[in-house]
């Protein structure tokens, strides 16, 4: 057992453990000012105020809200088939917080007193016999390195449906279950032509790692993002028909406006989560912001160069700030978007994802296998 | 792997290629015409298919392409040319069973064209991926076939049914297939007959489980006992058409692939684990051979739906067919699977007529007295029946004549497997006798009226007709076709010669 | 011990608890939940065996896609607990013990005669390149192949599932019909006579 | 390194589990799942067969695997909707207008 608290597995485990913790705390402060924005951007569109009460204008409305719903009635129906009706709520949220941990949210940055910091661990260790050669003078700013990072994003991202289409059949109610499968279809649809529009990215890059896809936009002063044709100009159509599919599909894979079909309202009631309510709904509404900030962060490492930006490389702690800032940007545009565009209909949506999309995703790998042989 | 090395000789798939292209191009044509083009589909598929005959018949004598994935051998060659003649029929035979029973008309082609593509690559396949891929190609077109009347629950039972049972020993075989890979590391069919006569096994065992597990597969593939219980219901469900189709030209495919899995990579004696491979799966065919025949023959019997019967009777002939396996030669079988595939889709085309739109009349009591109503069919039955009971001067005599020859002759410690084969089919000749004798010596039962043929059913039945004579009369030359092709694969030692 | 150990038997286990899970419920849908934990751990052991790409293949294909339709379907269908009127084949019941430990001997043997080699492959192997390369250069015509593989599922799923329209409907009854008129005709034709 | 014999164990175990299920189980979809269940313990032995002797055949043999079983899965469910568009029982016992 001494061998196993010595190997390097132990070392990377607790590591981890240290940095999940981190990023699962940041995570959720963005996802819960990002509700916050959104009813507040929300109000300026519609030219009123928003939540301003709670904390200096409003800031602290988020934390009324978790206690709100914290302190609700935890309702469930009878009728519900109870194990997968308390597991849905679960299986949505798991596989979209798992995402986060392949995501490269800065370059490798000087740990301030980390020096000082490894110094002292390894003394501590060495006391109880252990023999670990800690170095944090420098950290990455990602959890861990995934040679097919990608591909992870997109598993976890396809298991998230399960809990949806579970959740509406676990209710027992029509507005659920119709809603669930809106959702599960709606979201199979959109997969295919989002995996689809990556591809063409695929082609300029060459790599799934996406530390080597931040890594390799740095050029051009840290502009030379993929979203510009990456290694070469010449595939800038490409890219760009890319984005556009990437950006449509993204919104449609977390089911928001103008793709919120499984929640509409009007037809649905609330849709696969009309039977829930308390923290479970919670668990609910926190997936959805949790996978616009995931479909957002993959966004910016895929076509908007990830961390990179000027002068990343003489100040390492600003690439964070410049991820930070593209992430916001999708996120601004999400709520933008739910201020004024108005709903699809069912089979108008369908429709788009298969007959427009899909084509046109299909069409744009061809293009851009032709510019790659050509030009690259 | 080199590219240069792959031996990329896009002739040597040119019979797939084109089987690909024309259902392609069928696809797009029933999608783009408004009313669905059963007619033009029709010639597409004949051209199509013609074509691939011709490619066929002018593939390069012998080698393997693609690294290894295809291979090019007298097997292939014969094979190929049946799967083509069986669709071909298949096709012909479509049109009017379309148009009587108003199903939807492109489709079908399409899928037959798929099918016949996978049966093909089954035929062609050097590699197990290849096998592996050609075989469900094959066989998930036909699950769509087999439900295509899809209004009617026998068809949709048929069609599960066949699909579950295929999808399991598509595991089976796939195991199989896995454990071969452990034991010798390598999924190449030639590379494997090397690997086992040097005796480079790392794992016998796996090897001996492994091949166990892919008879498994091959057996129910092939419809063989006692994997046999699928093939009655699935037969009775589908519609006749595909009945006849499906009980030929896959189990065709499927008895190449077998052949070459087994006649030839596990045919090896240089080695002790190859001797005991040899020995073990030989024995194993004998004894499923007679289990076969046996309760094909004996349920055929007492069978009362003529499309029953005709199930279990090919249950029969596969147990015949795998007779030919003992010699370790391919000449046999692949004469046997040709004069079965004609005879056979004879039979089921005038079933297929008789029985009228939705598979309505297909009791044997049906068919009373309709002997000197509709003359050409009745009489075309009774002689598919004839042969398929090995009366000469037909086809299925002179098949099963070859068959047990050969057998005779090259395997002496398997003649009693010959012996209860002749006495198997002398009790057959019993039950093919039986819708004969009703068809001509009972009254005519109220309400029949002539089915009406179609000019291209006309002549698919003439070419089954001309067929089951062919083979019966004159078998000189393709016997000595398959004889001389048989001395360039060599597929050695025969068992005789131990 | 090390982690890989603790990793592979924690989820072996897992699986195989899944597994009973998938034939042992009666609700379909407890099945499918086990058969998708089942394909998950598997995509962990995959990765035990540096095999990352064939890992996420495996939840993306499988878990991603074919167990979403097969949940999509029982949903669809609405299928619940079924409750079995006929006993038919109680018998492969009494089969499927026997079977089961026969099989279980056979594992045995293999596992003895298997032992513990060390592994071949480098780290490498299971990496996008390498199977990449193997992919379009030896197994190019596989891969074609299933192209026409998968579009062939395509019509004939297109073709089995889809509703009938009005007018095929109509076309089929005509046909029907037709064959059944013509037997009729007859009929009284010959009670004419 | 967990041994080869590990991996091949395993998935004997969950081949023959998916084989009893197809037995014992009645439900069309459960019983199709069992197969699923099968093709998958295959796809483990064919990767622990490529890690353990170096050789990717194995793995991309998984492809061809998955690729198939994705294509069973399509025409599979769409023959077990045909099916219950027809008689509302996906009981295999019950589908029994075919007997044995």
């Amino acid at each position: 057992m001494q061998s196993l608290f010595n190997s390097l597995d132990l070392q990377f485990v607790l590591g981890s453990l240290i940095k999940i913790a981190i990023f699962w705390i940041f995570i959720m402060l963005v996802v819960a000012y990002m509700v916050y924005a959104e009813r507040r951007v929300l109000a300026v569109i519609q030219n009123r105020l928003g939540p301003n009460r709670v904390g200096w204008q409003g800031l602290l409305q988020p934390f009324a809200d978790l206690i709100k719903f914290i302190f609700k009635e935890d309702l469930v129906p009878l009728a519900v088939n109870k194990a997968l009706y308390m597991m849905a709520p679960v299986i949505v949220l798991v596989p979209a917080m798992m995402v986060l941990i392949v995501y490269p949210f800065g370059p490798e940055v000087p740990l301030p007193f980390g020096g000082v910091l490894s110094q002292l661990i390894n003394d501590l260790t060495a006391r109880v016999g252990l023999n670990w050669n800690v170095d944090l003078r420098t950290i990455n700013l990602y959890i861990t390195n995934f040679n097919v990072g990608l591909l992870y994003v997109f598993a976890m991202t396809s298991l998230g449906v399960y809990g949806i289409v579970i959740g509406g059949w676990a209710s027992n109610s029509k507005y659920s279950l119709l809603g669930g499968l809106r959702s599960s279809a709606q979201m199979i649809s959109y997969e295919l032509a989002m995996s689809l529009s990556v591809v063409a990215v695929l082609i300029q890059i060459g790599t799934l790692d996406l530390n080597e896809i931040a890594r390799g936009q740095g050029d051009w002063f840290g502009l030379r993002w993929n979203i510009f044709g990456g290694p070469t100009l010449a595939m800038l159509p490409s890219a760009l028909i890319a984005f556009v599919i990437y950006l449509i599909s993204a919104i449609a894979e977390t089911n928001r406006v103008p793709f919120d079909l499984p929640e509409a309202e009007t037809e649905l009631v609330a849709g696969f989560h009309t039977e829930y309510s308390s923290l479970k709904f919670a668990l609910f509404f926190m997936a959805e912001y949790v996978n616009m900030t995931t479909v957002s962060v993959l966004a910016t490492t895929l076509f908007l160069g990830g961390w990179q930006g000027p002068f990343v490389e003489q100040f390492p702690w600003l690439g964070i700030v410049y991820f930070l800032a593209k992430v916001f940007f999708f996120l601004f545009l999400y709520i933008w978007l739910r201020g004024t565009l108005p709903r699809f209909r069912y089979d108008q949506l369908m429709n788009f994802g298969w007959k427009i999309l899909l084509p046109v995703a299909l069409f744009n790998i061809v293009l851009a296998s032709v510019l790659g042989v050509l030009f690259l | 792997m080199q590219i240069e090395n792959l031996n990329l000789n896009y002739g040597a798939v040119a019979p797939e290629i084109i089987a690909a292209v024309t259902g392609v191009i069928s696809m797009l044509v029933d999608a783009l015409s408004p009313k669905g083009a059963r007619k033009t589909n029709a010639v597409i598929s004949l051209v199509g298919l013609v074509l691939a005959l011709l490619a066929v018949v002018r593939l390069e004598p012998s080698g393997s392409y693609f690294g290894g994935m295809v291979t090019t051998d007298p097997v292939r060659v014969f094979f190929s040319v049946i799967i083509l003649l069986v669709a071909i029929i298949a096709v012909l035979l479509a049109g009017q069973f379309l148009r009587d029973e108003g199903l939807p008309p492109g489709e079908f082609f399409t899928l037959i064209m798929f099918a016949t593509t996978g049966m093909l690559l089954l035929a062609s396949a050097g590699d197990l991926v290849t096998v592996f891929l050609g075989l469900e190609i094959a066989s998930i077109t036909t699950y769509v076939m087999a439900g295509y009347r899809r209004y009617d629950v026998r068809a949709n039972e048929s069609s599960l049914k066949y699909f579950l049972l295929g999808s399991f020993s598509t595991a089976f075989m796939l195991y199989g297939m896995a454990l071969t890979y452990g034991a010798t590391g390598n999924t190449n069919i030639a590379a494997i007959r090397a690997i086992i006569g040097e005796g480079r096994v790392e794992h016998p065992a796996l090897l001996l489980i492994g091949a166990a597990m892919m008879l498994v597969g091959f057996g129910f593939k092939i419809a063989s006992a006692p994997f046999h219980l699928w093939t009655p219901d699935v037969y009775e469900g589908a519609p006749t058409i595909v009945t006849g189709f499906m009980g030929t030209g896959p189990k065709a495919a499927v008895f190449a692939a077998f052949l070459r899995v087994f006649a030839d990579g596990f045919n090896v004696t240089a080695s002790p684990i190859g001797a005991q491979l040899q020995s073990t799966w030989i024995s194993a065919v004998a004894v499923i051979a007679v289990l076969t025949m046996t309760i094909g023959n004996v349920i055929a019997i007492s069978q009362k739906n003529i499309k029953r019967m005709l199930a279990y009777s090919s249950i029969a002939h596969a147990g015949y067919a795998l007779v030919g396996f003992v010699t370790g030669d391919f000449a046999p079988v692949a004469f046997y699977m040709l004069a079965y595939s004609i005879m056979s889709l004879g039979a089921f085309a005038v079933i297929q007529l008789l029985a009228r739109a939705g598979d309505q009349k297909t009791e044997i009591a049906d068919y009373a007295g309709i002997g000197f109503e509709t003359p050409a069919l009745s009489f075309s039955l009774a002689i598919f029946l004839l042969s398929l009971g090995g009366i000469p001067p037909t086809a299925g005599f002179m098949s099963k004549f070859f068959v047990f020859k050969t057998t005779w002759d090259a395997a002496p410690h398997y003649r009693w497997l010959v012996i209860a084969a002749v006495v198997n089919s002398i009790i057959s000749i019993y039950y093919y006798l039986y819708p004969i004798v009703v068809m001509f010596f009972r009254p005519l039962a109220p309400g029949f009226i002539k089915p009406r043929i179609a000019t291209m059913t006309t002549v698919a039945l003439i070419l089954t007709l001309v067929g089951t004579f062919y083979l019966g009369l004159l078998p000189n030359r393709l016997m000595n076709a398959l004889g001389q092709g048989q001395k360039a694969v060599a597929i050695q030692p025969r068992l005789g010669d131990r | 011990m090390e982690i890989v150990h603790i990793l592979f038997l924690a989820f072996a286990a897992l699986a195989v608890v899944a597994a009973f899970n998938v034939i042992l419920q009666r609700n379909p849908i407890y099945s499918a939940i086990g058969l998708i934990v089942v394909l998950c751990s598997l995509a962990v052991l995959f990765l035990t065996l540096y095999a990352p790409f064939i890992a996420a293949m495996q939840v993306i294909v499988y878990a991603g896609a074919i167990m979403v339709l097969f949940v999509f379907v029982i949903m669809l269908l609405n299928i619940r607990e079924e409750e079995s009127k006929t006993d038919r084949q109680k018998y492969l019941k009494f089969l499927a013990a026997p079977l089961f430990l026969a099989l279980l001997g056979m594992i045995a043997a293999v596992v003895k005669t298997v032992g513990n080699p060390a592994p071949r492959g480098t780290d490498q192997l299971g990496s996008v390149q390498t199977l990449a390369e193997g992919m379009f250069t030896k197994y190019v015509l596989p891969f074609e192949a299933t192209s026409v593989l998968i579009l062939m599922a395509i019509v004939g799923s297109m073709l089995l599932a889809r509703r009938e329209k009005a007018e095929d409907v109509e076309r089929i009854e005509q046909a029907l019909a037709a064959s059944q008129e013509g037997a009729e005709a007859t009929e009284k034709e010959e009670v004419a006579a | 390194m967990v041994p080869l014999s590990w991996y091949l164990a395993l998935s004997a175990v969950l081949f023959t589990i998916g084989v009893v299920g197809v037995l014992i189980q009645r439900n069309a979809i459960v019983l199709f799942m069992c197969i699923e269940l099968m093709l998958n313990a295959v796809n483990l032995t064919l990767v622990a067969f490529s890690r353990f002797l170096g050789d990717v055949t194995g793995q991309l043999f998984v492809f061809m695997v998955m690729t198939v079983a994705a294509a069973e899965a399509a025409v599979g469910l769409a023959i077990i909707i045909s099916l219950f568009r027809n008689r509302e029982t996906l009981n295999v016992d019950e589908a029994d207008l075919l007997k044995l």
